[in-house]
């Protein structure tokens, strides 16, 4: 990994946007990784079928944790379609292409939290 | 029959012999015959690379380190269950486990589904013909459990007699355990028919695959069995790794088998939950090295193809066949010809034990089993106390079949037999 | 410190990496630095190249078949349980079994002892720091027999709490399972010491010495241990191989785990009868190159001799934990010292998850641990949820244990930690 | 193995030496081999603590049933004290010396049979 893209990820696991929790959400979902303990929460606020305001808190990796903030600013102001489309490769993507495989369930666990939250999806990948 | 064998160009054997370097092993100054195939193959050059390429460059634990080897390592081992499943048709590789052998995936079986879920008074089926390791498991459950072990006869040719399945089939029958191809005598038993049979009284069906799984494409959707094993030391593969196949859904009821690391999702001083298919059966650092060696001997047998495998070694079964008993003297066990029948054939040559029969082989660097075959019950139904076994593989030539029976004439010379 | 290790020529690291061949890898074009040690080690060319010889000129399933490649491979397989024998001071070579790995060690005591003697009531104490395939075997038994699973405690620095062991210990308990050596903390527990403790009461006594074996010279006889249990991947040998050792009474006494080929004298119908040990508890057809290459590793432990590399490992760790404690923000768990301690250490940096360290250190070619190191208990124990590991073998170098601590302090760095 | 060595041992199978059995013995006893099935059976008859007559029966392999017609011969007029001294190597070189060892099993039943029957001894080789 290029010293570039480790340094975007540790920039949105340091400041983090959008974290914190919403009072009054339409959904509040949490999921866990199993495998290291950590944890993310999304809380999610919806009008005319669209993301209106999300917060995130959670504890964990760097990566778990950019991914969460880096989600948060990808669903705001997006039509549930669109997020029930977000696929894992557009995570993998936007944190810059070359995560490990190996943490990959890191990278994914936000993505997880919203869509298991939203449409209540379950078959994540290496889980088929 | 000759000229059969000359237009068979579908699967040279001299090309592929090439690919395995212990033929060029000798047995005081001769070359090695190797005939004991049932017991255990050979080993092609990419099998043994595939172990020590992954000692040499890759090796680490796999699951969970963050670091390359480890990571990498998982990927090899996890490719081979993929390898595997694909290979037998299984709907998804997490339905793969791997174990030390056949003889373990049925242990795990008889532990992980038997011990907690039979009841006094249940019913296992299994067959007379069946290898010890499609036996004991079950007679210990028996022992344990108050269950009923009951088995389905042979005729005198070794042919299961169905017509006597409907009786022995009942709703108190919980498995059917049937070997695909006998160890001993070579045949194909039409499992299909008999998973059908046996889910009309709802029981589970476990297919020992191991002997038939080396020579015959098997689909275990098409068969519709829920439990199949094999062991890959007898198709090419290493030591030390065979596999389960269980359908999905009853993995994910069964109890673990084994338990430790890796088998576990959290452990607490109270309580434990545990991992995801298929590691849940595996616990404990597993053989990797193995279980990548058996994924290439997997890529082996597809690019021969097992039907040309099969076939082949049907034209030398029956080349042999014919040749063995032109001799005198040969009582000979199982079914004589080849059709639903594997490069498997037992005999003995009266008036010489057949232990001494495969010592004066030996002398010849003829390499092949004598003694019970591990199949004592089928050895008593067929009088007899222990014979000889030659078993074929794709690497047997029409040559060695000859080297054979010049080595069956020389014990009968010496033995004035 | 320094001056010690200049001086310490009696194993010379750079030497015996040269036997093996994953030092040529390199990862993202940097050297491998393989600090993963606890989990599995690396393998010398003669490891590889038993199993390698083994398929290329002998391979033949063993046992009772008359012929030379079978004989060899016996002889070979039947060697390899008496290099062991000879390692760990057993009595006989029959007392040794071998398994998967201590995993399935650990699982055939808890099958063919425990689920058969234990009742209702009976205690089995083990540690809070034992490793999962220590605890969750037990935890079945717990379940499937109503027994009591009770844990000794351990102090702040990981040290087992000894002064509640009479407390602990009664009539009742039937069975103390310690591992010899924490494969978190590095700490070498007194066995011998519990091992009398245990005694006194009538226990029988398992010791996992998975971690321990690799590095210290143990003597069962010595121990008085009734169990030990050991995987042969962390002690340069292949995956797929491990072993039990078992007093040879209790091994006699005991019903087998696997059932099926090669375990069995004779089989009816009715009623089965084992074969002598240790084939007993191998069920059929085993790991024999695995077996072969354990073996082959015991043989150059002993040709370097596991007391030099224990005092070369103990410079290694000094060394490193002396520059580790200099950094800030390192948190460390167990005992900060050398002494009754292997090459294994635990940490943590404040402000960066155990898992980025490990990320950040192997963009660096740094292999290490993170994670709960299949010790959860332990690790809730001392308030954690992951952390970092370390651990060393004869291969690491002085060298490596500063690209260690550079590769922490880059880390440090990049998280501003 | 060479030729002559092998027709050595099946002229002893062919034609066994002292086959059959004793009326007045003073012990009988056989032992199987639980591999392959096979027994041997020896009636030994003694006077003055020597070995005054012996007679074998058996089913098995040639090697075993060699090696008893040969015991045979080297157990008759012999003194207990030197039949309870034979060694396994004794019987190997016996047979001709070169017997693989996955056949001494075979070579060594008569002599179990005919210590055991004599002397109880249990310990024998590959089972130690
Ligand atoms: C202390 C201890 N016991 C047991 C084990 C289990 O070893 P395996 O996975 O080879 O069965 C380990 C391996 O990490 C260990 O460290
Ligand atoms: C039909 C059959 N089933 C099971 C087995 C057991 O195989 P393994 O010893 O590899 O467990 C064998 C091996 O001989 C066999 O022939
Ligand atoms: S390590 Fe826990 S989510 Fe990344
Ligand atoms: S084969 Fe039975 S004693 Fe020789």
């Amino acid at each position: 990994m290029d010293t570039d893209q480790i340094e975007y990820i540790i920039d949105h696991y340091k400041n983090p946007r959008n974290y914190g929790s919403l009072k009054e959400a339409d959904i509040s979902h949490e999921e866990g990784n199993p495998l290291c303990g950590d944890v993310i929460r999304f809380d999610i606020r919806i009008k005319n079928n669209k993301v209106d305001e999300t917060r995130f808190t959670g504890k964990g990796c760097a990566i778990s944790q950019a991914a969460a903030s880096i989600l948060t600013e990808m669903i705001i102001f997006k039509d549930l379609n669109d997020i029930e489309d977000i696929t894992p490769n557009e995570i993998i993507d936007a944190l810059g292409g070359s995560i490990s495989p190996v943490r990959f369930k890191c990278a994914l666990l936000p993505l997880k939290v919203v869509q298991s939250g939203l449409f209540g999806i379950e078959n994540w990948p290496g889980e088929e | 029959m000759e000229r059969a064998y000359k237009n068979h160009t579908i699967l040279d054997p001299h090309d592929i012999r090439k690919d395995f370097p212990i033929f060029k092993r000798k047995i005081r100054g001769k070359p090695l015959i190797y005939l004991d195939n049932a017991a255990t193959s050979q080993k092609p050059r990419t099998v043994i690379d595939a172990e020590k390429n992954f000692y040499e460059s890759t090796n680490a634990n796999i699951h969970r380190a963050v670091h390359t080897l480890s990571h990498e390592s998982t990927v090899l081992y996890e490719d081979a269950h993929k390898k595997v499943a694909d290979f037998i048709g299984a709907s998804s590789w997490r339905e793969i486990v791997f174990t030390r052998n056949a003889t373990e995936a049925i242990n795990l079986v008889a532990y992980g589904w038997g011990l907690r879920n039979l009841n006094e008074g249940d019913e296992i089926l299994i067959s007379i013909m069946e290898h010890h390791s499609n036996i004991v498991p079950w007679q210990m459950l028996r022992d344990m459990k108050g269950i009923n072990l009951k088995f389905v006869d042979v005729d005198d040719e070794g042919r299961l007699k169905l017509e006597e399945l409907p009786k022995l089939l009942s709703e108190k029958t919980k498995l059917v355990g049937i070997v695909h191809a006998s160890n001993v005598l070579g045949v194909v038993n039409p499992v299909k028919y008999i998973i059908e049979e046996a889910k009309k009284v709802g029981a589970l069906v476990l297919v020992d695959a191991a002997q038939s799984i080396p020579h015959l494409q098997i689909n275990v959707a098409e068969l519709g069995c829920d439990f199949l094993v094999a062991s890959g030391h007898k198709m090419l593969g290493p030591t030390g790794i065979g596999f389960l196949y269980g359908r999905r859904k009853l993995l994910e009821e069964m109890e673990p088998f084994n338990y430790g690391g890796d088998m576990i999702e959290t452990v607490t001083i109270e309580k434990t939950t545990w991992n995801e298919l298929p590691w849940k059966y595996e616990a404990g650092t597993p053989n990797i090295a193995g279980g990548i060696g058996l994924g290439a001997s997997v890529d082996y047998l597809n690019n021969v193809g097992l039907d040309k495998v099969h076939d082949y070694e049907n034209l030398l079964l029956n080349y042999a066949l014919e040749r063995l008993i032109g001799l005198s003297g040969i009582e000979f066990y199982g079914p004589k010809e080849g059709g639903d029948r594997l490069g498997v054939f037992t005999f003995n040559i009266e008036g010489i034990h057949p232990h001494d029969v495969a010592w004066i082989l030996d002398e010849e660097g003829i390499a092949l089993r004598s003694g019970h075959h591990c199949a004592q019950p089928l050895m008593r139904r067929l009088k007899i106390e222990n014979a000889i076994r030659a078993s074929f593989y794709l690497y047997n030539t029409k040559e060695e079949v000859d080297r054979l029976i010049e080595g069956l004439k020389k014990a009968k010379r010496i033995f004035k037999a």
